[in-house]
């Protein structure tokens, strides 16, 4: 068992509830052991940065000093769920500790709150990378009972995951893999989503509905054209955008999009076994409902796997190899062990 | 010595702009960690890289030269920080390593002190949600929507009714606010941390 | 009290007569410490300690200043001489040799650095200044320390060693052959002519690569003054200046040179084919046995061996059995060779940058996302598409090529250096896309810079071409559309800085400068050969601007990209003048060698043999017979570290001994300045 | 000069002067100029860093930065470091008062015999 510290953040007790549901779900079987922060408040999203900064970033610090606190007697790992949430602590801890100006100012205010944060002192990390490079895919594979055969899935993981990246944790800051593999793992069809990492628009349906239309309309028809029965993506505010305004914005197109977005807790929970109502599954406003039917009501008849072909005589100009990239091969072991 | 040498060898017609010779320093120094925003050699990677460019009065690129001229208005009334969906490809693309999100919420409030914001839809949203922070400690997505779209989009909340039931029925919003249990701290925080803003 | 002890060691009893010389440095020093103040001070609290003259002067290193110098000495009877100025790395030669003229021994004189150590760190004027004096301080009680010191001289080996067989190397081979030495050409690749073989055309006169670099190979190939050791390396070099003893390791080629013809047979009957990634740039063909191109010098091919089936699996051996001279010799083991030589030039060259590493730029994922040694070799005539220009398709010619500048240049996130000839090369591309295929061609840019002679010109004839050029560093090259016209097209996104907008620009191929990186084992290279390297790996020059050929290493030149970025001219340039340095020396016959060197006291040595496993260059020997140990001066390259470790204090080094250096920490913290007299 | 050629006692010598504390610099390890005598050095300081810890005093005072010719910001955000922390550790005031222990009478000691 691994023990982490949670920050949940706002969303997942209700526009994510799906994500928390399924998170608790699948903990116990990868051996996640989760506490929470007690008495944790909003971190400010990207709102509060723009209104003031230092008390942006002491809103953001009276979590860090909580968790720090708990910590005190146990692991100093904490983990988030959102990318949003789990940027802003890194970035907090981050600059507290590169100007160290701010981090006396944020630590003055602390004081009004009679606590502390020692820059440094908590390891920030998002679920997503946890599960991966903490818990390992070997571990993931093992509680497989259930693969997603034939769900084309679409790994989305939206932009504050994989950048800006603090620590060099992920593959690449444009297609990061990570998410790939996870999904492989699970038995899913992975497609070539190269908008993984592009943004949902955030908070731009409440600012400038046409531009998050605009993003969104890019991301869910590039999802459509590949085929892709079901997005998945690792932060609230992605699900929300494409799960909650895609009908606006099929009217402000006029098209007539039906791309489901799921967590991946939810995938990793349906691979697991797991009934798809302990997932969450239901909540989305674009139904996912294929992809149970999918795997679980009509699951699709074994096909024997076609024999490899010959490899063709190359063609035209040979292509450079792919660049070796040690964090990725690593991965690649874990999923074939 | 080479700051020196800047103010006085720069031929500057308007005196007022003398002043603002200063203002590059100023967004550097009320942004969050080491912004490296004086080392912008323009070649526009955070332009180009941007998903919401099209949206903006100024590329960021363009911005950050106002900046430097000491265009203090007219930066602080563009309306790129406010678009700026802070998805950090500028970040890490950027060849100077420029903090160009962090410098985008400077601004925003740069602009909101020196009232100089051109259209209101963004920082009261920033205000109403961060209101709602400052009360609960929590976000409140329903207060926050009601509140947002009935000032700024009324005739959307038709089209949004779907969305909105949806949301209800599945019970992904709550109708009443979740509060933490100790607000006296927050506040005290909160309250600590604005005199120590204003002080600077 | 500790004060007696040192004086009585080596100082002249008060013998000593000092003078102190500040310089200005025009404003470079002036400008932060009050020079005028400090050279009062020096006269007045220093003067017991032998100073009888300071002075203050602008350019101390000009020759007035130096006549200032010499002159004090002649007419003051000066025997010391403190020089406070720029880092003795500039100027100590100068003062050094103006001591000289005088008739005072060079290395009585002593600099001290008080623009480097303080005027160009420090911005408190008053705080600089006192370091100044502490400094001089310093210097003068250090000086008093300083004995006569004669240089040694060693006979110079007139064979030099080049390492490194592209344009750079090449013409330092020639220009020294021709003069009449011998050279050894040590290349790692079974052929020599670099990157320069694999380019087509050459800016700004667009003259064929091949054209004019083949006619130096085959020069250098016959010369008789050439020993030429392609598919070789360097493992180990030895000694110094005049005497360096190189250790190289000849690679088996699995072909005997001596019998083979280079008739080609043998790779027209491999059977096995392998994507060549050094010289095609991984664009094209080559078989398991083979020369890079045909007109290699040497001609003849080697095995590889991990890619021959032979190697792989004990038969094929269609190579031996066509091979009419039995040249092919599948057991031939690796050469190690011993060379002597008196000087080396490395001129090692460069790596391109892996455009892989830019993920946003697509290359490696993108098929028609090129490399601009790629594009070299699709431009090539002799080429994997015989010089067509088409996609990766193999014969698709684009309608419209965007062509990217500074690609992992100018970036913090990978080189942040400008790595100098991109642009051009890029106009150069633009050009040749033009004639070619008569496409659009776009160029997107930061700054274009077309420096030297001609390239300007050359700019604004692609201009005038109808080349479209946009100012922005591109942010990605993306194969999803947004629009219809964007379909099956790779879309290069932007900001057009010259409009201030985003635009898409939908071409069918791309091609990425990609910048010039120091060889991948540049840092390991560099420490065989002893010399430094910059953070980046770049070979580091003695002087940027004044000795950029030589390094710190004497003996030791550089030549070519190994030292940084630079084009075809500028390469050979620096080759000829590495070789004219080289035979500067060989031409002196014998060097004199720095007197910075350790030596034993034998009546002190205790034969503990503390010392005799410290030395990295093997100059300690121990004498069974007397119980002591003796170090070669030859060998010795000063570092010091035996005279440290000593127990006994029984070896002295000289220009650094504990006296020297014991009195300039007394002289730093102002022990010895006369005390502020009492109001009189 | 090589920080090889670094004798323990000139750092000694340097604090009964009247220095508070000392900074040794050298390349950058692997990238030695003589080959490997830095790693000496860094032998020769920890020693150093003892012995002080013996005569009472703190080793903080002895400070090694390794340091090449590219890295002058490096350089001189550690100069400043070090003077900050040796600022915090207070005067040594040796060689003021003659306060000079019986044991830190380096350049006496030298001349005869050397301590390893």
């Amino acid at each position: 068992m691994s023990d982490y510290i949670l920050y949940p953040g706002c969303s997942m007790e209700t526009g994510a509830r799906a994500y928390y549901d399924s998170l608790k779900a699948i903990s116990k079987p990868i051996g996640l052991n989760l506490k929470e922060i007690d008495d944790w408040n909003c971190c400010g999203a990207t709102e509060y940065f723009g209104i003031s900064k230092t008390p942006a970033y002491a809103l953001i610090a009276r979590n860090l000093a909580l968790a720090a606190e708990q910590a005190a007697n146990g692991t100093r790992k904490v983990v988030a769920p959102c990318s949003a949430c789990y940027l802003n602590l890194a970035k907090a801890d981050h600059y507290m500790r590169e100007q160290p100006k701010l981090g006396r100012q944020v630590n003055e205010a602390l004081a009004a709150g009679n606590l502390s944060y020692k820059p440094g002192s908590l390891d920030i990390h998002h679920l997503l990378d946890v599960i991966i490079y903490d818990i390992g895919l070997d571990v993931v594979e093992k509680n497989v009972v259930r693969p997603l055969k034939g769900v084309r899935v679409a790994p989305y993981l939206g932009c504050m995951v994989p950048r800006p990246d603090y620590d060099h944790r992920w593959s690449d800051h444009d297609l990061p893999v990570e998410l790939d593999m996870l999904l492989k793992t699970l038995g899913a069809d992975v497609v070539d989503y190269p908008l993984k990492t592009e943004c949902c628009g955030g908070h731009m349906p409440q600012i400038s509905p046409a531009t998050a239309f605009e993003m969104l309309r890019r991301l869910i028809s590039v999802a459509d054209e590949r085929d892709t029965d079901v997005m998945t993506t690792i932060c609230p505010m992605c699900q929300l955008n494409i799960d909650g305004y895609q009908g606006e914005m099929n009217g402000f197109f006029g098209t007539n999009y039906h791309m489901p977005i799921l967590f991946f807790t939810q995938l990793m929970g349906l691979a697991f076994g797991i009934d798809p109502k302990e997932l969450g599954f239901g909540l989305e406003l674009v139904s996912a409902r294929n992809v149970l039917d999918a795997i679980g009501v009509k699951a699709p008849p074994e096909t024997p796997p076609a024999p490899p072909r010959r490899p063709r005589k190359p063609e035209g100009l040979p292509m450079p190899t792919p660049l070796a990239n040690p964090q990725i091969e690593t991965l690649k072991k874990e999923v074939t062990k | 010595m080479t700051e020196a040498l800047t103010i006085s060898s720069t031929p500057v017609s308007d005196p007022k702009q003398i002043e603002d010779l200063t203002l590059l320093k100023e967004v550097a120094s009320r942004t969050a960690g080491v912004s490296n925003l004086e080392m912008c050699i323009q070649c526009g990677t955070c332009g180009g890289s941007c998903p919401s460019a099209v949206e903006m009065e100024d590329t960021p690129r363009r911005l950050f030269a106002m900046l430097r001229a000491g265009m203090r208005e007219e930066a602080l009334k563009s309306n790129t920080p406010w678009i700026c969906v802070s998805c950090y490809h500028c970040v890490v693309r950027c060849p100077q390593n420029i903090h160009i999100p962090d410098v985008m919420y400077t601004l925003k409030t740069m602009a909101v002190d020196a009232k100089l914001v051109q259209d209101s839809t963004a920082p009261d949203f920033s205000q109403t949600f961060v209101d709602m922070v400052e009360d609960y400690g929590r976000s409140f997505e329903i207060g926050l929507a009601s509140r947002h779209y009935l000032k700024h989009f009324p005739l959307r909340l038709t089209n949004m009714v779907p969305m909105g039931m949806g949301m209800l029925s599945k019970k992904r919003m709550n109708l009443t606010p979740t509060r933490i249990k100790n607000m006296k701290q927050l506040k005290a925080i909160l309250k600590r941390a604005k005199e120590l803003e204003a002080e600077q | 009290m500790t004060e007696n002890m040192i004086e009585n060691t080596s100082s002249n009893d008060g013998q000593e007569k000092i003078g102190v010389y500040v310089c200005h440095c025009g404003t470079n020093i002036a400008g932060v410490v009050d020079v005028v103040q400090v050279a009062e001070w020096a006269a007045k609290y220093l003067k017991h300690r032998g100073v009888v003259i300071a002075r203050e002067y602008k350019f101390m290193c000009s020759s007035l200043g130096q006549e200032l110098i010499e002159k004090d000495i002649k007419e003051l009877g000066l025997n010391r001489v403190i020089v406070a100025a720029c880092s003795p790395h500039l100027h100590e030669k100068t003062f050094r040799t103006a001591c000289a003229n005088a008739g005072l021994n060079p290395f009585l004189c002593e600099m001290v650095s008080i623009r480097e150590q303080v005027s160009w760190v420090h911005t408190d004027k008053a705080a600089a200044t006192a370091k100044a004096k502490a400094m001089i301080s310093g210097g003068v009680e250090r000086v008093r320390h300083h004995v006569p010191l004669e240089p040694m001289t060693v006979p110079i080996n007139p064979a030099t060693l080049i390492v490194g067989g592209g344009i750079a190397g090449i013409q330092s081979a020639l220009e020294i052959a021709d003069a009449g030495f011998h050279v050894y050409l040590v290349e790692r690749e079974p052929s020599i002519g670099g990157h320069m073989a694999q380019f087509d055309k050459t800016f700004p006169t667009l003259d064929c690569s091949a054209c004019i670099l083949t006619p130096k190979m085959v020069d250098v190939g016959s010369h008789p003054n050439i020993t030429l050791l392609t598919w070789s390396e360097v493992e180990k070099v030895e000694g110094y200046v005049g005497s360096f003893t190189v250790t190289v390791r000849k690679k088996a080629r699995k072909v005997d040179e001596e019998l083979c013809t280079g008739c080609g047979i043998c790779q027209e009957k491999c059977p096995k084919k392998v994507i060549d990634n050094v010289f095609e740039a991984g664009l094209g063909y080559r078989k398991a046995v083979y020369t890079p191109f045909p007109q290699a010098v040497p001609n003849f091919p080697v095995i590889d061996v991990p890619n021959c089936t032979y190697y792989e699996k004990g038969t094929c051996k269609a190579c031996e059995i066509f091979c009419a001279p039995k040249a092919i010799v599948f057991d031939q083991q690796d050469q190690i060779l011993t060379l002597k030589v008196g000087n080396i030039i490395l001129a090692t060259g460069y790596d391109l940058f892996d455009a892989r590493r830019m993920t946003n730029y697509g290359y490696g994922r993108l098929p028609n996302v090129f490399t601009s040694l790629e594009m070299e070799r699709l431009f090539n005539a002799a080429g994997p598409t015989n010089g067509n220009v088409v996609l990766r398709d193999g014969k698709t010619t684009p309608q419209s090529v965007g062509i990217i500048h500074c690609v992992g240049s100018r970036d913090k996130n990978f080189n942040n250096y400008c790595s100098v000839i991109c642009c051009m090369q890029s106009l150069k591309f633009a050009h040749l896309v033009h004639e070619r295929t008569g496409a659009t061609v776009y160029n997107f840019y930061i700054d274009i810079r077309a420096a030297f002679k001609d390239y300007d010109e050359f700019y604004q004839r692609v201009l005038e071409e109808g080349t479209l050029f946009v100012r922005g560093k591109v942010a990605e090259v993306s194969d999803v559309p947004r629009v219809e016209s964007e379909k099956g097209k790779l879309i290069i996104q932007v900001e057009d800085t010259l409009i201030g907008k985003q635009r898409r620009i939908p071409v069918d191929m791309v091609i990425l400068s990609a910048g010039l990186e120091p060889r991948k084992d540049s840092k390991e290279t560099a420490r065989t050969f002893g010399i430094s390297c910059s953070a980046n790996g770049w070979f580091t020059e003695k002087h940027p601007k004044l000795d950029p050929v030589a390094t710190m290493t004497e003996g030791i030149y550089i030549a070519g990209c190994a030292q940084g970025p630079k084009d075809i001219p500028a390469s050979v340039a620096q080759g000829a003048a590495a070789a004219a340095r080289v035979l500067g020396k060989i031409e002196q016959k014998a060097v004199a060698l720095e007197p910075i060197r350790a030596s034993v006291v034998e009546e002190r040595c205790s034969g503990c043999r503390i010392c005799n496993g410290l030395c990295p260059f093997n100059a300690i020997t121990f004498h069974e017979d007397r119980m002591v140990t003796e170090i070669n001066p030859a060998l010795c390259q000063g570092c010091g570290t035996c005279v440290a470790a000593c127990p006994a204090g029984a070896i002295t080094g000289t220009g650094f001994s504990n006296d020297q250096i014991m009195a300039q920490i007394e002289g730093l913290m102002m022990l010895n300045v006369e005390p502020e007299p009492v109001a009189a | 000069m090589c920080s090889g050629r670094l004798d323990p006692t000139f750092v000694f010598k340097a604090l009964a002067s009247g220095a508070d504390g000392v900074m040794i610099t050298g390349c950058h390890p692997g990238e030695c100029h003589y080959i490997e005598q830095n790693y000496k050095a860094l032998r020769r300081i920890q020693l150093m860093r003892r012995t002080l810890q013996g005569f009472g005093l703190e080793p903080g005072r002895i400070r090694l930065v390794w340091a090449s010719a590219a890295e002058g910001n490096r350089f001189a955000s550690e100069v400043a470091a070090f003077v900050e922390e040796v600022r915090a550790l207070g005067p040594l005031h040796w060689g003021k008062n003659g306060n000079v222990p019986s044991i830190a009478a380096p350049a006496a000691i030298q001349k005869e015999e050397v301590p390893a």
